[in-house]
């Protein structure tokens, strides 16, 4: 969740040379100091969503809400080794991305409840998190439409000779749409630097992945000739030194990646929808919490490596909740947006001549 | 007559048509394991197979064209578009392909296809999932549209839809899946293409509109009516074909109209509706023909913006004033 | 002034904005080494070299989609689609991404990016590859849309759409790149969006178009005069924004007028035009606001059924007499 | 050309089982008479396509025409093996394969020349030629648009239960769409019985291939886990091996194959665009022109096994002239379509009520 592009430009260094000491080793050659903020941040992510799911519950949040609990190591994993100046951009599962990539709490929970001071001013919602600021580019609700638009934010940093690397997520069931495909060949052609991570949870709604493709995810880049790794998405630590080494690859003109990131939504597809049915076991989805929960998963390893104590995990724990509760304090205390809010922000540029809106309502403030 | 949900019509519907020819089947992203997005396939999986009932993958260019190949070779497809926002991924086999082949192949080879589920706003689905989608579908020859809105509309409509020898396209609404309704039990009722309801009478001024606005606008006649107003809401059904004669007649009787869409406005289907009104009954208007519309901006999240967006029975009452020249 | 031709006036426009601003970028099939299908882009490869002048895989979507990311992130790409009938594949990137991308994000990302390539028929292409593509891209709010009719209309608004802030499409014809003009030579000759252009004087009757169709108005003017019907010939040249005032001035001051286009009639650009002029000048009309489209079919192969599905001056100049109650 | 069902069940009979006798064994197992009869029909193509850019440049034909001149190979080969109630869709560079399948020559001439007794009445022209007696299914102008179509011929068949094969080609260029992605992998998923060919010309209009992908065409299928074969399209006897044995395959449930077919194209990319130039020389051209034109290798062939004299040869190409040349007289007697051929089949079923037509224009005979 931090946002200062120094220090994240320092965190991604440490990365690349991994200390020797302090146990590191056991920790996939992470520093035990930033393995804990690693844990920090899944933890906040977890307990921000279960707040949001409260939320809904009650009908502060309306649409669609698509949680992301369960896949908190895909998010944490990928995103905190990359800068600042860094793009993000994912599909309407997108709260806990944004979050790591420094998208303040109250923010994107003001969003979520459509107030003023959501990251969209309460326009875009839970599919809609945009932050220009930390280069969170959205929050897109078309399956797959992110991936032309993650190739063209690639575009521009080859263009502008930048070292910026992009990072955009996607569904396992976002392979089988064309523009997948599409942008795929043309971001090997021209090498962009774009990571593209599939966020394999073998489902899309209520299909198995397999009743949909022959072929693995792993197996999907191979017509367009992007190398592939696949990873463990409920083990963070091997998932962050899996995109901190791919990073630093793509950042050095390494062109573009495809990861098949495994990792397992815990919930319903969206709060509308059941946990588990005809499509996936009640058994199957206890089982996975049971055994690949992501935060357990960390805070086991930091244990048995000794640095953490059960103590200072749930001082940690309250922390996360304290957030959490801020956030969804501040969200609820923030008022809707004004009613000419409506009209603003539709173009980007009101020309003098000519009428751009033929609806007649009344526009305040706007001749046009 | 049995009251059900529009949900149950449209199941009702496919159910039926799906038994009595087995050239129909029915496609689309989760209709067949998960009972549809919207469950209006709940049940057709166990009752007709795999084979009829099929989970597709988020494919939508690809779906849509392979139901045209399928209709292009002797079956009768019903492509399910989870939302008909999403189907502008498929647009392209929709016009360049469906809606030309008869005529490009000098009618060798017709194209029975029904492309089918929900358009326009829910609640708070934001600015990509509450799109009318009319007159995407709409402007292209070789296309015909149905937009029912109620219940018996639903199932006699869909029923006509399927047995049309061409592309139909087919536009429901996420709301009104659970609007309940009298619908005859009768296995052979279907309402042709082509015939507009008025599904209220009266004299004073004329309300056009389609799909979930009908019901906006029996609200703002209902409130008019306190106010001694008789509107007649007339309900278009279908708006390709497009039944002329009944919209002209009551033009004719209240001399004013108003077209309320949930769309927006520039090259909206009210405009169409507009230009042909004062085209074939100049002489019959007693005042200009009012549009009301969606606001001209992409759908809001924020529940006060989007009520605010859309159109409502004020806005309908307040434009029925103005062509009354009340206010 | 120089007399240059369409095609030329593109190629200008193109060079003067990718030399003054190095954020501009074409991209599109064939637009490099090919010097464009339609060579439009002839030597800009050579000029600015194939960092900015970029060759495409065919994949429409992709492409706009890249185009739109871009966009984002601070360039200005200018995206040909070697003809806007291929652009129905990569509608939604336009209408989904780029339309809506400013409004979802509170003003947080703007899309300056100029969609472009020509629109409607030219000889003989048939059904799929004859389409005039207004309507879907009108429709939605967050997007412009321009339509020059001449060479130095195609230079001064290629200029304008590619400074502006926002995504614009920006249609072309085939059958306009050889057509020749004068063009101020100018280096900042930039014509605003928004603005009409009479581009003949008349009194007694008005004809409104855009694009292509300018040219067969004109035609029909011509044929008038000889009648003794002064008609005014209203280039729209920008259908959104669009220019009202120029629009109903002269409708108030024939009182009458016919809207020509390429296209289809249903939810045509004339549609929302005469819905637009009926609703605000109502008083001032003395006829039926008529339209001349497309033939409602697919375009035809053949050299005769294509001219007569196409719009003529004759059936412009037979709407004028009707709306003139001459016969 | 043959369009008996029949025969054609027949020959695909004798393919699988080819005669060890009459030197088939250097004819890739085909038998002489059979090799004689393939070397006819690309004749026939030639000239036909020959006359074709004759009446073009003199204006007969209008629009857009693309020849096949250098791919005869691949569309005999290909499509020579099929049975008469098999289907075939193209693209727009569809002439040849039409006469492969059994359409007219007069039929399609006279769709070139946009008249009455053309094989879509005039009204499709050469990209959308369609003769469903043939089972010739078009004809398609928009890249790739075709592929999703064929799939779903594949799912008739497959829900009738029927063992019709479906041979659906496309340009090297069309696999860079996604409609050509979302229909592979829908063919896969469903076992189509579908054979998909990439006609590989090594261009795209002025696009070498290689300049938009980084990877060949045989690997485009690899992410579907569809089986692919190379084929020599320049070679037809090669060809027509190879696509015996796997329509053979695919109408006993073999599911869907991926074909990269190698040919070249002789000519420019239509009629309005030059042969060579900055995109491909002209040496290219002419040594293809010298080394690899279907018709020369597979009269060499023939001969050098005795099977073919000079003088037969000559014999045969004066009744493939013949053929084309009536073909070419029959299409310009023939009267152009009439005015009101205009409003027909636009829709297959003129509802009783409503308004179907907006255009103001009168229909006779059409009351809307
Ligand atoms: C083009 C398109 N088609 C359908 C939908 C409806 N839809 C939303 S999410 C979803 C499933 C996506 O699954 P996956 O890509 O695996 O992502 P996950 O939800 O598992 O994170 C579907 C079908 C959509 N939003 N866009
Ligand atoms: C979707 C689409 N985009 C662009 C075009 C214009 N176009 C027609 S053919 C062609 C090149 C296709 O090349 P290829 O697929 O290799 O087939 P070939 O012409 O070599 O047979 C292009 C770009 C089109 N018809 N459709
Ligand atoms: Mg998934
Ligand atoms: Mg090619």
């Amino acid at each position: 969740m931090s946002t200062d592009t120094e220090t994240r430009e320092e965190e991604a260094m440490t990365d690349e040379t991994p200390p020797q000491d302090g146990g590191a080793a056991d920790l996939n050659g992470i520093a035990p100091e930033r393995a804990l903020e690693i844990l920090r941040e899944m933890l906040l992510y977890r307990r921000f969503e279960e707040k949001a799911e409260e939320a809904y519950a009650i009908g502060k949040i309306g649409g669609f809400c698509h949680l992301h609990i369960g896949q908190e190591g895909a998010a944490a994993g990928s995103i905190l080794p990359l800068r600042g100046d860094d793009y993000v951009i994912s599909a309407y599962r997108e709260h806990t991305q944004a979050l790591a990539k420094g998208v303040r709490p109250r923010a994107v929970m003001a969003e979520l409840f459509g107030r003023r001071d959501g990251s969209s001013g309460g326009k875009g919602g839970s599919m809609h998190i945009f932050d220009v600021e930390h280069r969170f580019m959205g929050g897109h609700g078309i399956v797959g439409a992110q991936v032309p638009l993650a190739a063209g934010f690639g575009w521009t940093i080859r263009y502008r000779e930048g070292d910026q690397v992009v990072v955009c997520f996607m569904g396992d069931a976002a392979v089988n749409q064309g523009a997948f495909h599409e942008a795929m060949n043309m971001a090997a052609v021209w090498d962009l630097p774009v990571i593209f991570v599939v966020e394999n949870n073998a489902y899309g709604m209520g299909t198995a992945f397999h009743r949909v493709s022959r072929t693995e995810i792993h197996e999907k880049a191979s017509a367009y000739g992007i190398p592939t790794e696949v990873v463990n998405g409920q083990d963070v630590l091997e998932t962050y030194r899996a995109f901190a080494d791919m990073i630093a690859k793509v950042r050095d003109g390494g062109g573009p990646f495809f990861v098949d990131l495994h990792t397992y939504r815990f919930k319903g597809h969206s709060m509308s929808d059941p946990v588990s049915g005809t499509y996936r076991s009640k058994e199957e989805v206890e089982g996975k919490i049971e055994s690949a929960d992501p935060i357990r998963v960390l805070a086991d390893r930091l244990k048995d490596a000794g640095h953490l104590t059960q103590k200072r995990l749930e001082e940690m724990d309250a922390e996360a909740r304290e957030m959490s509760q801020d956030a969804l304090e501040f969200a609820d205390a923030s008022p809707p947006p004004d009613p000419e809010a409506l009209y603003t922000h539709v173009y980007a540029e009101i020309n003098p001549n000519g009428r751009l809106f033929f609806d007649g309502l009344e526009r305040p403030g706007f001749a046009r | 007559m049995a009251e059900i949900t529009y949900r149950e019509a449209l199941n009702q519907a496919l159910r039926e048509e799906m038994a009595r020819d087995d050239s129909v089947f029915l496609m689309g992203e989760e209709v067949a394991e998960y009972d549809g997005a919207y469950k209006v396939s709940k049940g057709l999986l166990d009752e007709f197979g795999e084979k009829r009932v099929v989970d597709s993958p988020i494919s939508e260019l690809g779906f849509a064209g392979l139901g045209v190949g399928a209709a292009m070779t002797g079956l009768r497809p019903v492509i399910e578009f989870m939302t008909f926002n999403f189907s502008i991924l498929a647009l392209d086999q929709v016009i360049n392909s469906a809606a030309k082949m008869y005529y490009m192949s000098d009618g060798q080879i017709s194209c029975p296809i029904v492309f089918r589920g929900p358009t326009g706003a829910a609640l708070q689905l934001a600015a990509q999932h509450s799109q009318a989608c009319e007159t995407w579908y709409v402007h292209s020859p070789g296309l015909k549209l149905v937009t029912p809105a109620t219940p018996a509309d639903a199932k006699g409509l869909l029923k006509a839809a399927i047995r049309d020898n061409d592309p139909v396209a087919f536009m429901e609404g996420e709301l009104l899946y659970n609007f309940k309704g009298e619908v005859p039990e009768d296995d052979d009722f279907v309402i042709p293409l082509g015939v507009a309801d008025v599904k209220r009478e009266g004299e004073d001024v004329t309300i056009l509109t389609h799909g979930k606005m009908v019901h906006v606008a029996l609200q703002a006649a209902t409130k008019l009516e306190k106010d001694g107003v008789h509107a007649e809401v007339v309900d278009l059904r279908s708006l390709r074909p497009l039944d002329v004669d009944t919209i002209l007649a009551s033009v004719k009787k209240t001399n004013r109209a108003v077209y309320v869409e949930e769309g927006w406005s520039y090259v909206g289907v009210g405009a169409q509706i507009v230009s042909l009104i004062q085209e074939e009954a100049f002489d019959h208007l007693d005042a200009p023909l009012l549009r009301v519309t969606q606001a001209d901006v992409p759908m809001p999240y924020a529940k006060n913006l989007e009520r605010l967006a859309k159109p409502s029975a004020d806005r309908v009452i307040a434009a029925c004033n103005r062509v009354l020249y009340r206010n």
